[in-house]
């Protein structure tokens, strides 16, 4: 068994694999199927500081080799999680990160600061770069400018660890990672959903209630190594990969571009169980590889 | 019993006609309880279309040979996939997933009105519900008599109406064309309806009327099936709720359709 | 049969289906296969007023429901195309588009002029997002003022029909757009392909020479059909969408989007007649929705 | 014969063994003739990973019973989805590609050297050559005897000799530890190649050293093959080559290797 113990900021991660905000729910929806403690860490639900029954449905599309959401954050708020979730996850034995959305700066600050109470959550994910919300969202994440104010503004009301979650939707991610490592970030996550768009010829109409919404899973994993790639020769804090990992391979391909964990996103609609799957098979790589660490490989293309 | 994800067996593949059939699956281990009402979701390998699972209601089980079958209507690349399955081979199954039908805890009259694949979702519901000594009526719409399949298997839980838009077998029409939805309904205490949208609207507008307890199994485009994706909504009087872990089955009091 | 002819500037299209750049050489290659007159038009290969040889080996990676190239741009230049290939084309009876690239504006302009000289060639596709060359190529398509200045430029120059090609690597696709159009572009398609990476886990290698390089294929449909969506909203001269079709149904997908014609590119490997099948397939699709036009369907998408 | 796509009934699947197959594939039309060296493209149909076509060898022609056969060897998804192709289901094939091996005008000595599943390459030609009444001796080399398969076919037209390297057949080590090329080399006229690239340098600097006339069939990854998609080059002294269309047969004089 080689060493799968990696560091992001301060967070100790038992094994580099975590699960991707929107497809893990809160963890719970899997105890029927796998020991959560087991992996790395969860990132749990897109949380805001107010309740958001999300967009209408029909919510999803299936593409070649993907799907697209527009679920739209929908969740109970943040003082929900905080009084009617929270204490269930403390069964775990994982680090829990909850991912943090909002229309507003201040809603940002106000969610942060209530999760920034709670113990066993160690970091947070702020997600600035989701395509499915109206205001805010994405839109954060497109410009070095609203990537300084939103993450700097949280910075100083969060203080445990903070991943920044980039959108791929941008001209220069590497710029754009380099805004948020100055403005605060203690390590990047990417990508998230791809904006995209399914038609139904037949009825012409958008197969979407809200006409685009986000792509993920293996289609965009070629996008997804370039831009970790790419901001892994931009920035200097750890990056969490993720986009389209089905597998131990696709996995070692995130580490070998620059990223130092990765999140399951879509794969675990497929198979509930498959990121332990995907811990076996690092581990069974870094064996065959004789490494003795996945630190090893972590950036360890060869070009 | 819990969620969980196996490699089934194909024991039979039954083709019903050209475009029906029905999956027997046996599991390793033994079956535990599974409810009526409750579905499956089934991976389609060796398709280069399809990427997500493919839902399904149990159709039937069999626990003394740990087996679930599943009929299946095809529509599309996964349930023509699906549907030549070998007899040997496996197919990568989450199940039992989903709520489940309330059954009277009394003796009653109940009327399960099925169209389409929704029929799939109300034989183990009959079965069960004739098994706890109810009056059963089962009421099935269809385009044609083509269309109508496995009614002998019904014929066993109750007595068996029929309707083809075509008029080739039963009363010419829709579901809501027959005299037991049209002047009968009032006899019965309950009705469960499971099938094309448009359907089910005319059969909860009905029951809703004559304040008859009714529910529904829905159907919805999925992507996970056990409540994480939160993609698979229909909208109710408490908001937003999960089709594949707080459905597929409501209550026509708590969705919001317009009937 | 419907009425599938549709106008592109001055263009006028038997049926509104073209070859992709890239992806249907000069057309001569699939005479084995098909009569190259029946379709709407073709775009022959990149090219560069100088010879390329292009990139090294290897330049194509597969990848879930698509490919990365990184060719280059191998061509054996303008000169050699106007007297070694154009007289083989003149048998072909439809519109034959000339994709233009170049490293710096004198190259663009230099090449266009050599192509504004031929008779049987009534436009060209100005290839400002190519991903996979050094200087130029998509630089050039990924900020306003770069498209303003290589469009306007080319534009004093080239006398015909000129089509400009956007890169999907950006941002604002309908704020490029606005320029290009602004700038004097008579047309606009997209997309060209997204940049992206493919690595070996085995080797720790990245697949390509040139480490990264552009996906198509079915995989990016639903990014294309989004940004095809997004620039008919911000354009009024006409689209030719792409990426990712497949067959008929994905073609009438980008028509709804807004595309008055479509380029069929990848799908041309998997099989060289399938742009005839899209041709019958979108005629019967017409028929069956009691079309008289397939002007009538095009931006149709009901929102 | 131009270049087409043509949906072929399998008529069989020959097992070798674990990991190689034979298919024969049959045409609806006549064949006309397919040059040894060309290849053919064929498409994986129920494949979710595989998208491309994937090349291979036309193994040899039956132009009475118009079939086509093609070796495979198995090493990732395409090749073992093929290995899987049911006799009477079709393949989706585009053949004959590229151009073809040169064949000697007069008599002479020749020698094969096939490794993997190069030798897929070498059997029409093996045959032609035999048939021009050639003197034709083929070498072969394996990792192990199991995976020296066919070498009865290839007896038929000419002297076979093997190694393996790990000595469970014919000589012990790589084929260019053979006598036949270590120490005989001279003895031949031509020298035709085709197996994994180390293999091939080592054949190609043996033959450049004495001057022999020697043809080696490259593999590569492509797209299309038919020369549109300019993937599959190799840099030779007039430049990139596809090896597609210009290819697959390259003379050793053209090639940029260093060897
Ligand atoms: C809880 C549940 C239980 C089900 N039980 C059964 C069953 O027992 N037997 C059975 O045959 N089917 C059942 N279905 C429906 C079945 O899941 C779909 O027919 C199947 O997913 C279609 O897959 P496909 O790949 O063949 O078609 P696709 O290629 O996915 O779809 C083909 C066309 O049908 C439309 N379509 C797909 N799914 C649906 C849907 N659910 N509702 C309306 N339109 C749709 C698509 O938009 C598309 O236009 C059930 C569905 C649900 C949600
Ligand atoms: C002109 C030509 C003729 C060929 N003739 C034959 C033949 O007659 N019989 C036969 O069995 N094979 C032949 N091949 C090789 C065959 O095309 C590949 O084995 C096949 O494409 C692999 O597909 P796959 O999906 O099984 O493997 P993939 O999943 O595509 O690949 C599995 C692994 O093998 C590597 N790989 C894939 N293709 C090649 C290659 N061509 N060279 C080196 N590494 C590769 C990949 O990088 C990957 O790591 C030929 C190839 C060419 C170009
Ligand atoms: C249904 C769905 C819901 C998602 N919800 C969120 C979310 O709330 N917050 C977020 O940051 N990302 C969300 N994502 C994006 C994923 O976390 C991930 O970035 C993306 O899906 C790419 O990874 P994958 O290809 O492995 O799925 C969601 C994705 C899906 C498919
Ligand atoms: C091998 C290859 C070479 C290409 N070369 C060019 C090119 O020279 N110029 C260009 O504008 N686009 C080029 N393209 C991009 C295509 O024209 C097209 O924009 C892209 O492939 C998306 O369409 P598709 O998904 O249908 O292939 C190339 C694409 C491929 C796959
Ligand atoms: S299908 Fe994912 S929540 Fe219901
Ligand atoms: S494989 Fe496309 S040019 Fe050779």
């Amino acid at each position: 068994m080689g060493d799968l113990t990696v560091s992001i900021h301060n967070l100790k991660l038992k094994n580099p694999v975590l699960t991707a905000s929107g497809t893990f729910g809160y963890g719970l929806e899997y105890d029927d199927f796998m020991d959560v403690s087991l992996l790395g860490g969860i990132v749990v639900k897109g949380t805001t500081i107010h309740p958001r029954q999300g967009n209408d449905y029909p919510r999803m599309a299936e593409t070649a080799s993907g799907m697209l959401n527009s679920v739209g954050l929908q969740n109970k708020g943040a003082k929900y999680f905080a009084t009617d979730i929270y204490p269930n996850l403390l069964k775990y034995d994982t680090n829990i990160l909850v991912n943090v959305s909002g229309s507003t700066i201040e809603e940002y600050i106000a969610c942060a600061e209530i999760i920034n109470e709670l113990d066993h959550i160690p970091g947070i994910e702020l997600n600035i770069s989701c395509p499915n919300v109206k205001e805010g969202g994405m839109a954060f994440g497109t410009s070095c400018a609203s990537i300084e104010a939103v993450v700097s503004a949280v910075r100083k009301v969060y203080h445990k660890t903070m991943v920044v979650k980039l959108s791929p939707n941008v001209t220069d991610i590497g710029e754009l990672a380099r805004s948020a490592e100055a403005s605060g970030a203690d390590s990047l996550s990417l990508i998230n959903t791809l904006m995209a768009m399914a038609i139904d010829a037949e009825r012409r109409k958008p197969i979407l209630s809200t006409i685009t919404g986000g792509l993920s899973g293996p289609a965009v994993k070629p996008i997804a190594l370039r831009q970790v790639w790419e901001v892994a020769k931009s920035v200097k804090v750890p990056i969490i990969g993720m986009g389209g990992i089905m597998n131990a391979t696709d996995a070692i391909e995130f580490f070998l571009a620059g990223a130092s964990a990765i999140q399951v996103g879509t794969a675990n609609y497929l198979d509930p169980m498959i990121t332990l799957k995907i811990i076996d098979g690092i581990d069974d790589y870094l064996n065959r590889h004789k490494f003795s660490s996945i630190n090893d490989i972590i950036g360890g293309l060869q070009v | 019993m819990r969620k969980t994800v196996q490699h089934l067996k194909v024991i039979a593949n039954l083709r019903l006609n050209d475009d029906h059939h029905i999956l027997v699956l046996q599991s390793a281990d033994k079956l535990e309880q599974i409810h009526p009402g409750q579905f499956a979701n089934l991976l389609v390998e060796n398709s280069s279309t399809v990427f997500l699972r493919r839902p399904f209601s149990i159709y039937s089980v069999d626990y003394a040979q740990n087996t679930i079958s599943i009929y299946i209507k095809i529509i599309g690349e996964g349930t023509r996939a699906l549907s030549k399955a070998v007899v040997g081979s496996e197919i990568d199954t989450m199940f039992p997933l989903g709520n489940k039908f309330t059954l009277p805890t009394e003796k009653e009259k109940v009327l399960l009105v099925g169209g389409g694949s929704g029929v799939a979702s109300l034989k183990s519901l009959a079965q069960s519900l004739h098994e706890k000594s109810n009056e059963v009526a089962i009421l099935i719409g269809a385009r044609s008599s083509k269309d109508l399949v496995e009614l002998d298997e019904f014929s066993k839980y109750g007595t068996v109406y029929t309707t083809t838009e075509d008029g080739t077998q039963g009363v010419k029409g829709y579901v809501t064309n027959h005299p037991v939805l049209e002047l009968e309904l009032s006899t019965f205490q309950r009705v469960y309806s499971c099938g094309p949208e448009p359907m089910m609207k005319a059969v909860a507008k009905k029951a809703k009327e004559k304040s008859i307890f009714c529910e529904l199994s829905l159907e919805n485009t999925m992507a996970c099936g056990f409540g994480v994706c939160l993609c698979c909504i229909t909208t109710t009087i408490d908001g937003h709720k999960c089709v594949c872990t707080e459905g597929p089955v409501f209550n026509i009091n708590i969705l919001k359709w317009e009937i």
